[in-house]
């Protein structure tokens, strides 16, 4: 069973490499662009039929490493 | 709005506190002016528990250009240089979250030392941990060493040196102290006092955000359950803009163009703005609309207290605003004239064209409270330790007992995190007593060391105080570098506690004992108070940073030995101390008992003494004794080199332990080269010092005669594994 | 011989590179990102650092940067480029030299005193050097492991184009002797022109007794003459 | 307008930081854990009100920058 995890940093965290990264691509000509924020994301496979279960797992893993609670939210998509 | 005492709490400010600022106000506060006082107020801005110890420091010497009350010390190393250094805590923010705690306060202190207009030239640290076994202690290890390369690395300063320690007392409470050190020329060193009226008020750097508002009133208050949920704004660091805003800020003092300058620390924009208003008795009047935020709709209060990374404010002289501007926008920084210098003594705070906020900068600065907190005495706990009631072991047992515990293990995991030889002038790193550093395109150096016995001074704070300044100093003088000031960061748990602030008051008299018998003045430091939790205290744990001067850059010693069959030579006197030593913690859990006394005229002649050695190139290689006694800093100079030794058994102290695992003070080994025994006796021998052959080294194997031969190897092997396996 | 340093913001080895290519009388000058035309050179390096921060991917936002499109005219014309840690990197984000760098397989900074062999001593770059000779030379990167598709292993395999690879003080190249985790152990390669060299270890920082061993001077003096 | 911008490492590539996330993951017990790739996400704001026009905005933005197209894959999705 396949998951996609997406981290994002919360609301008012800096991020550095997201306003880097705006800053190139206006200076390459994208001016329409209003902002850009940089985050991570897993793609986990597990094994087992029950997808609450494996959710579960998942939601572990996230809590346990994947994700630093502190600067950054998350969400879980079954695909 | 109206002041309520939950708010007042909230604000970590005491009820009495806050009638103080009723009256030198003469009426109540707003919120935003209230804001500015807890974060003036508190511990960390106003040392209002400290200051009237740290007054007793000797601050003064030959060398000293800058001692403490500037963002760093600044001392004369000869010809047009200067050295300029400090060492800061960030132990709280490193706590809650580990990388980037560690990284701002890698950035913090850097930012405190190019603010004056030195290039930083090394970075070190002192980090303790709780217990390995502890639940936390992998993660924040990991944290916090990703987080001091992460920012060091990125900045390209080297980091060179640091100690690491674990220890159950910091548990609920790890300590990061970061130190930076930097280079500037004599004549070139810029201050924070504000000077002129109307002069602009520039703020450069980062955008501001809500990042770690409450940041210096958390610094100040206690842990309890509840702060890991009561999680501020955690501040991130942005290392790649702090480079740019380095290079600008050295790129704009190449000329004239600066009044004063102050990075934004602690209590960012609030008191950056009164320490430069405060120091040049006049006012500053800041246009909040002008602030660049990152987020919408921020308020005065929260532009006040944020404490975003990498930001600064400078005070221009007049017409070199445009000139400043551009070099700012060749970096891609922002730069805002945000106000000016007024004749008003107050702090003027402005937004949608009215006056927000105004308070008289003398009750946000010279008018602070401070306390003389009551504090007591020490109780010793006596022990005496017989050796007889002891299981017995074997001298081998025990060698690799302590060679094998965490704080004893060869710390190559860590060290190899950071780039210890970016900008090329490391002539020695990691590992060794003091790191030394050249001075770019010149043949003489410096050398730098951190260090701290929280053991000894949780046992006797007096002794425990001088003993750190003598290790320090001691590990500078293995280098062959002349110790010449020292930097300090005192870590200590509640000074509300008696007992707490008895340890500070302690520490700091031995402290400042020490420092006044070698000619080693404190130029700058800082105060961490209230680590702990739940009423439990960390350990005393005062860590110094000291830097010392090779002037002539020939030969660097180091702790490895360097030559088959040459003379090892023990100098000062081995009593067998027992108490407080690796010995009995690491192999009996014996925690008790007085840490081995320090006596300073020994410890000033058998420096001195080593030092001429080494200045008459008289020796090959050189270590001090410390933590793990005789044996283990043998097996160092061992384990770090392609040689082993063959030690005698003691002529006069006949109990092996002692002899070989005693942590007696002012004591080193040094090699000798077969035809510079004779000179080296004699120099010893006229000094007044004593000093003991006793033995050679030989290739291969470590050996105790007839006792212990193990190969150096298998020695440097058992000393490698523990991080490696954690 | 004519040298210029490129200048990116973040770029932090700008200072070590152009000492010693002072030290070793090459007439430097240093090139800020933002100008648009390069100076005369026979030589250009791209120093070691972290341009942009290394945010996005390390070299990334250098490769976009004016002055790169210079740099790419240059070395099309035959000029010689050396890209160093981060350089290299940028030189592989710009396509200059193919393959890419992911993160070391260990996900930490390495710093340290690695060997490496050199395995083609028949260029520019690397004339001065013995046919697999080994150095001890100084690493410092988060990303330095080195891959590449099949194809062009296979090409650069066949037309001599691997400049050095990791190894052990004695030649074994194995898990242990690979700091990085990097394909075949390599270290530093070539474009087909042999006019660029890409290079995860740091030479400039290897030209001075009192701060090292003197492994990293045989590549500037080899590219004097 | 705002997209998810998901860019993943290409199949036969190394992913050196799912391996050791993944190993870390199983010492940790999550032994049903069969496999996790590491990659990037990006939350882009542009203005405008055309999806079809904006959306090539993104494209672009990652064709030139955001994505490594020799090692990398990726996908925008409008959110
Ligand atoms: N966190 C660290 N950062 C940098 N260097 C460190 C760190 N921890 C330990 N070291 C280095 O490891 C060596 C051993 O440390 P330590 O046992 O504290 O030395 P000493 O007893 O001489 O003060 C020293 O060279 C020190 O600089
Ligand atoms: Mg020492």
């Amino acid at each position: 069973m396949k998951f996609s995890v997406t981290v994002t940093l919360k609301k008012d965290v800096l991020d550095p490499q997201g306003k880097v990264v705006k800053n190139t691509l206006v200076n390459m000509g994208m001016n329409n662009l209003k902002s850009i924020r940089q985050g991570k994301h897993f793609e986990v496979e597990v094994e087992g039929n029950d997808q609450s279960i494996a959710e579960e797992k998942v939601d572990e893993m996230c809590k346990k490493l994947l994700v630093n609670l502190i600067i950054e939210d998350y969400k879980i998509n079954k695909i | 709005m109206k002041i309520t005492n939950k708010i007042i709490e909230n604000h970590g400010l005491k009820l009495d506190e806050y009638e103080n600022i009723k009256k030198l106000l003469k009426r109540e506060p707003n919120l935003l002016e209230l804001g500015i006082f807890s974060a003036m107020w508190n511990e960390h801005c106003s040392y209002k528990s400290s200051r009237i110890h740290l007054k007793n420091l000797p601050t003064k010497g030959k060398h000293v250009i800058q001692g403490p009350g500037e963002n760093a010390g600044v001392i004369d190393i000869g010809d047009d240089d200067a050295i300029i250094f400090k060492i800061e805590s960030h132990n709280h923010p490193s706590y809650i979250e580990p990388y980037q705690g560690a990284a701002t306060g890698v950035g913090g202190i850097l930012r405190d030392v190019f603010t004056m207009g030195a290039r930083p030239i090394a970075l070190l640290n002192s980090i303790h941990f709780g217990s390995p076994k502890h639940l936390k202690t992998k993660s924040l290890l990991n944290g916090v060493v990703s987080g001091i390369g992460g920012y060091g690395n990125c900045m390209g300063i080297p980091t060179v040196a640091g100690e690491t320690k674990f220890n159950e007392t910091y548990n609920e409470n790890i300590l990061v102290n970061a130190m930076a050190v930097g280079h500037a020329k004599k004549d070139k060193i810029f201050y924070s006092k504000a000077k002129g009226l109307n002069k602009s008020v520039v703020y450069v750097g980062s955008k501001t955000g809500r990042d770690g508002i409450h940041g210096a009133s958390m610094a100040s208050a206690e842990f309890d359950e509840n702060s890991e949920e009561k999680k501020p704004t955690v501040q991130v660091g942005d290392p790649f803009t702090e480079k740019l805003l380095m290079e600008a800020c050295l790129e704009l003092m190449k000329d004239n163009s600066i009044i004063s300058i102050q990075d934004m620390g602690a209590a960012g924009l609030t008191s950056s703005s009164v320490e430069m208003a405060s120091k040049g008795e006049l006012g500053i009047e800041l246009e909040l609309d002008k602030i660049p935020c990152r987020e919408e709709n921020m308020t005065p209060y929260e532009m006040m207290l944020s404490e975003s990374q990498e930001r600064m404010l400078i005070i221009l002289e007049d017409g070199k605003e445009a000139h400043a501007k551009k070099i700012f926008e060749k970096w891609d920084l922002d730069f805002v004239i945000i106000g000016k210098t007024t004749n008003t003594n107050n702090l003027t705070l402005k937004f949608n064209k009215k006056v927000q906020g105004e308070i008289p900068i003398e009750c946000l600065a010279s008018k602070a409270p401070i306390y003389n907190r009551k504090w007591t005495k020490k109780n010793i706990q006596k022990r005496k330790i017989n050796l007889k009631d002891l299981k017995k072991i074997k001298i081998e047992d025990a060698l690799i007992k302590i060679l094998s515990s965490p704080n004893h293990s060869n710390k190559s995991w860590i060290t190899n995190q950071y780039d210890q030889n970016v900008m090329c002038d490391t002539v020695q790193k990691s590992g060794s007593d003091a790191a030394i550093l050249r001075i770019h395109n010149k043949d003489k150096a410096i050398a730098v060391s951190v260090d701290s016995s929280a053991n000894y001074c949780k046992s006797h704070p007096i002794t425990g105080g001088k003993q750190i300044v003598c290790e320090n100093w001691r590990n500078l003088i293995t280098v062959g570098a002349k110790p010449l000031a020292i930097t300090n960061c005192l870590n200590f748990g509640n000074p509300e506690n008696k007992e707490i602030m008895g340890e500070f008051a302690e520490c700091l008299n031995g402290i400042k004992e020490a420092c006044e018998f070698l000619n080693y003045p404190v130029v700058s430091g800082n105060v961490s108070f209230y680590n702990g939790t739940n009423k439990k205290n960390i350990y005393p744990t005062p860590v110094i940073g000291g830097v010392g001067l090779i002037k002539k850059l020939s030969k660097p010693i180091s702790h490895k030995f360097k030559k088959n069959k040459s003379n090892i030579i023990l100098i000062g006197k081995t009593f067998g101390h027992l108490e407080q030593s690796c010995f009995l913690r690491e192999n009996y859990s014996i925690i008790e008992g007085m840490p081995p006394e320090i006596n300073l005229l020994n410890e000033k002649n058998n420096g001195e003494s080593l030092l001429k050695l080494i200045d008459k190139d008289l020796i090959l290689s050189a270590h001090d004794i410390s933590n793990g006694g005789l044996i283990t800093t043998l097996s160092e100079m061992a384990m770090s080199s392609n040689f082993g030794a063959k030690i005698l058994k003691p002529k006069k102290l006949t109990n092996l332990f002692k002899y070989f695992f005693g942590e007696d003070q002012a004591r080193y080994i040094i090699e000798v080269e077969n035809n510079c025994l004779s000179k080296v006796k004699k120099i010893l021998a006229d000094g007044n010092i004593y000093f003991e052959e006793i033995g050679v080294t030989q290739e291969d194997n470590f050996e105790i005669d007839g006792d212990l031969k193990i190969s150096t190897k298998e020695l440097f092997e058992i000393n490698n594994q523990w991080y490696n396996n954690f | 011989m004519k040298s210029s340093v490129i200048v990116f913001p973040g770029s932090n080895c700008d200072r070590d590179i152009a000492t010693a290519l002072e030290k070793l009388q090459f007439k430097n000058q240093m090139v800020w990102h933002k100008e648009s035309k390069l100076p005369k050179s026979d030589l250009i390096v791209i120093p070691g650092g972290f341009s942009y921060g290394d945010y996005l991917r390390s070299g990334a936002i250098a490769g976009k940067s004016l002055i790169i499109d210079e740099v790419i005219k240059a070395a099309n014309s035959g000029c010689l480029i050396l890209g160093i840690c981060n350089g290299f990197q940028i030189l592989t984000e710009t396509g200059l030299l193919k393959g890419t760098l992911l993160r070391n397989k260990n996900l930490k900074f390495i710093n340290k005193d690695v060997h490496i062999q050199v395995i083609n001593n028949r260029t520019k770059f690397t004339k001065k050097y013995k046919k697999d000779q080994i150095l001890n030379i100084n690493i410092a990167h988060n990303e330095g492991n080195y891959f590449t598709d099949s194809n062009h292993l296979e090409k650069m395999k066949d037309e001599d184009l691997i400049a050095f690879k990791y190894c052990d003080e004695i030649g074994n190249k194995n898990k242990n002797s690979n700091p990085n985790g990097s394909l075949e152990d390599i270290a530093g390669i070539f474009n087909s022109n042999k006019n660029i060299l890409g290079m995860m270890p740091h030479p400039e920082r290897m030209v001075d007794d009192m701060i090292s061993n003197k492994d990293g001077v045989n590549l500037f003096l080899s590219l004097l003459n």
